[in-house]
């Protein structure tokens, strides 16, 4: 079991393709995805009309993370509706998510 | 047809069952108990709206004549551009917006809403009257110049450069351009004979299936209402008086271009309409900054259903006046 | 007709596909295959049922004489008041059921069963039998009396305050009784012609589309069996005798006033049949100290397989039977 | 019938819409805007095929002579488990797969593929040929023996033990095979009489769904088409030539069961065509460790499309010169 | 990065609306909505017929979620089918989720 | 309040019910889940066809948390599409989900 860092970011649906390509880009080796529904205090979307939020996971190493918060603050936060929160988890095989040790070789 | 008997046409337009089910959807709201499909069963009626519309009007255009039909191709497309030109400059005067936000509703009235294209068919339908059948080519010709043009006039009047990284493909390979367009494909090559065999679900089903997408819509454009009230005068005008003023030139490019009475009020209905379905994603992805709350109420809290209930048959009464000077 | 061709139109009932569908759906339970249909197509499947029954009731509606209908009405709601006050008097003899629980089931057997009505019309129509178009809007008016009184009993004799803050919403405005209202005006505003355009989606599909929702209510039906067993004597003889007696009830309630054999029939029907939709939601939220499973399987696991199997035919041979002396 | 009048046949069954829509679905993915059905009317899509197909058999079933049906069962039956033997024994030859991936195509195409079926179906009745109405009931019995089969032979070969604990569930009490037999008993049951009541939803609607739902197959096939590139020579003649195979196999076989020129055709595409629902399903259950890729991308994106567009008329040609010398 | 708490709260979906009015009435500013199903010890409901869970997400200060939890306890745990969870997470922008500091005045 | 184990596991949907069953049979007292998408850096599923991934999330005590992942090294990691991971969470009425006091002897 090794600790690892976990990235949920709550967003329009709208740009859910835009969102997971830059995901990729800045080092996510993976994502998990649900349709969601909210609110907050933004609340300034299109979303209404095209289905709701997307909650999107990501399991990374802390470099990684860091690189997801500053894309977030650079490219979603300024006009998107996003929540986002981290926490540390526990992990088994902690090589598939991280880009420190690339064991698995994947 | 006189001006008593275009008025009946309005009441029994306004107490068809899809005009009945979006006010049914818009009241749900003020009663706090919306109305609403679950997401992806209104997914799957706008899939078959798009199919179904385009099939139908591909297997029209494979009897047509090309000669028929390239003109108003062109005109449509000329409209496509002139239209969100107009809007920007016409927003410019009547309200405050900045360019963004006058771009990103640009974009929007440049382009056309499926369902009051629907709703108009179904009325020409009803009342039968002739209409060209590749009127849906129409449709999906100015589904994509509009928002082009009100996307562009956004970056160029805020200074600001596009990142067109998505907007493009959002734009061009949209699903909703998609499955007109592949729609239309499939029923120009099938014609009539392959299309009678879905015949039962495409056409028998489509009004039927319209009534359940507008009661959808009529909750959509309820929740909108409260924003109207707060939207300021300018907005509700720019909402009201441009398709007017879309319409009316649509008309008369319809019949410039050789339409029919029908088609003519067809093309005014296309003019006249804003998307809310193409647009604001695009506009989404491509202006961040631009205010969907804008955009959405004005369209959808306003535009959609004023050209619902009284647009359509306006225009079809201000098509058959002007038949006889231009038809 | 004699009683064996009633036998006769019984096994043909039992024999039609959306009857068979829901066997099948228990079945399905049974070998741990449960085919239930994914939860939006679900919801949307009775949206279009709930609309369906509403426009084409609607239309009658119309069509029919004020004078005949008023009475029908009031007598509907006289029978949403007494059921569940009979209910609740029942229950307090046959089980050992607190207040809560019992006026929670008064609520469920007050109000009606959308389905059950819906396959009792398709039971008609297959042999042929006329019923008032209007049966609807009773359908409609017996939505809801039954459930408040049913709550208000919970809140009397079990001395607890009510916090009606969202059940009133809830019973008043809830989903199924905006659908169904909204669906009978629509239907009496569009009338027969407006109808026509929608026919071939709210009519020609409606036997299948219920076959499909039997199917589902088959499965969920079916999930209940195992808590029937272990029920007890007394609910399993509620659920059984009370419909008989509700039903025969409503029988002869319609005959007094004024309705046909199949009119009459299906009052006894609506009497007969529990909620299993309108009902559970409302108790959940305004008696949330009341069991659900017990509701449940009282309406969902027994009465409304009983009453779509045996007791659409029981009911119509006991209309059969009466029709001499009081039809 | 001569060749041209078949190659004619061959481009009208193209340009049917079903098989143009499964076309703009692989073409979608292309353009990288996949027109996916939300998944749970995908579901409720594939419900509706797998129970109105099961109706329409058992309908006809009925009808049908018990000796003329059990002939072309038995046979049914034998080549079940036929099929999966050659298709392990080919694969050993034409590729370097191990036992265990082997077991798993042999699974995939000793099962078969409801919508290739329906699409034969459709085939023949634009084309007005006779087939034997009872064919959906072979549909059924050449499901489940498949599927065993392959999955014993991937047993035996790799010296694994199975853990039959669910997959055997899976196998013959997946919701494929409940739907197909359930309404295949429905259907018998109920007879021409019952199942006229649900016609215009069961059979009217039937073409028009199968091609929404081709839609959707079309962008999974889509998907599976970068795969094809990469997976060797070997894999991709297995796909596409034990298809041919098989499916003369079974044309042959159905002529001497005293099969009809459509009913040995359809015995044919039920041979030919590979399982995409039920199979993958069992597959991973019971051999986790198959690779579903190679699976996949040899069932969905080569044996489909190649069965759909080619195969099909293919088959029907094969069968109308074979039928001089055994029909 | 501030740390803030989150709760998860699944319940039957029958009572979606009157929770989330209760969430936003306690103090709530925002939340995040998924279907789910489920099973546990209790299992006395009536969203088998209705729809399943509803999984709530609220990101909120401590003392706000402190009112959550005593709702929870005064008018969802004696009757309704619940499950809730509390951790601590890291977001940026915490002014969003909190009624500490109203900065943004939203 | 208490601490108590919180398990995340994301897999292909075509094995819900064998994973179901089998985390009740190693002590799990209850479960979410809800349906999500994916990818990681394994990818090797049938899902796609089959309606894609589950989320399935399970608070017990750490003994059960230890059975499960054991479990899942066993059955599921091998040959599944399979991420998970595991946090601690805070609770009320911890007894609901754990099996080392059964005070309310569900
Ligand atoms: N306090 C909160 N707790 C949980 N989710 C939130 C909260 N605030 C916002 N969200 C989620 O983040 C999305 C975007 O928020 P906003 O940018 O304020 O519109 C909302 O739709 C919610 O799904
Ligand atoms: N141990 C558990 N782990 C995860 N979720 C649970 C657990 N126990 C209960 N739940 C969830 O809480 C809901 C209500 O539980 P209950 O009140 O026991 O019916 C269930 O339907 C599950 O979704
Ligand atoms: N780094 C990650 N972050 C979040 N979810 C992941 C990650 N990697 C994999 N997953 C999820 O786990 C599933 C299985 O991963 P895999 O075994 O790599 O196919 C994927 O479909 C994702 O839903
Ligand atoms: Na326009
Ligand atoms: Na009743
Ligand atoms: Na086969």
């Amino acid at each position: 079991m090794k600790e690892i860092e976990l990235i949920t970011i709550v967003t329009e649906s709208v740009i859910q393709s835009r969102l997971i390509e830059d995901l990729q880009r800045v080092g996510a080796r993976g994502w998990t995805l649900s349709t969601a529904q909210g609110a907050g205090p933004r609340n300034r979307r299109v979303s209404e009309v095209e289905g709701g939020n997307i909650r999107v996971e990501v399991l990374a190493d802390s470099i990684t993370i860091e690189r997801i918060w500053q894309l977030l603050h650079e490219s979603y936060f300024p006009n998107y509706a996003v929540s986002a929160w981290q926490s540390t988890v526990l992990v088994s095989r902690s090589d598939r998510y991280s880009n420190d040790t690339q064991k698995d070789g994947a | 047809m006189d001006l008593g008997s275009s008025l009946s046409l309005a009441v029994s337009s306004f107490l068809s069952v899809p005009v009945l089910a979006f006010v049914l959807g818009v009241i749900s709201v003020g009663l706090k108990a919306d109305l609403r499909l679950p997401d992806p069963v209104y997914q799957a009626t706008s899939i078959y709206l798009l199919l179904a519309i385009g099939l139908k009007g591909g297997v029209a255009l494979r009897a047509s004549n090309a000669g028929d039909v390239a003109l108003p191709i062109v005109v449509a497309i000329g409209l496509g551009i002139l239209i969100p030109l107009l809007a920007f400059v016409f927003l410019q005067w009547s309200t405050k917006l900045n360019p963004i936000d006058r771009g990103a509703m640009a974009a929007h009235y440049g382009s056309t809403s499926l369902v009051t294209f629907t709703a108009a068919l179904v009325f020409l339908e009803s009342a039968d009257v002739f209409y060209e059948g590749f009127m849906p080519t129409l449709l999906t010709v100015l589904e994509i110049p509009g928002i082009v043009v009100g996307l562009l006039l956004a970056y160029k009047f805020s200074q600001r450069t596009s990142d067109s990284r998505d907007w493009m493909r959002e734009v061009f390979l949209g699903k909703s351009v998609l499955l007109l367009l592949g729609g239309l494909i499939i029923g120009f090559l099938t014609g009539v004979q392959g299309y009678e065999r879905v015949e039962p679900f495409f056409g028998g089903l489509f009004t039927g299936v319209l009534a359940l997408f507008l009661l959808e819509m009529g909750v959509l454009a309820g929740r909108r209402l409260p924003d109207v009230r707060t939207a300021g005068i300018g907005l509700i005008g720019f909402a009201i008086v441009f398709p007017l003023l879309t319409g009316s030139l649509g008309i008369v490019s319809g019949y410039l271009a050789g339409l029919s009475l029908g088609g003519a009020m067809i093309l005014g209905v296309l003019c006249a309409s804003a998307s809310y379905i193409a647009a604001p994603a695009a506009v989404r992805l491509a202006l961040p900054q631009a205010n969907p709350g804008i955009t959405l109420t004005s369209s959808l809290g306003i535009t959609f259903p004023f050209n619902l209930i009284i647009g359509i048959p306006l225009y079809f009464i201000i098509a058959q006046a002007l038949e006889g000077w231009l038809g």
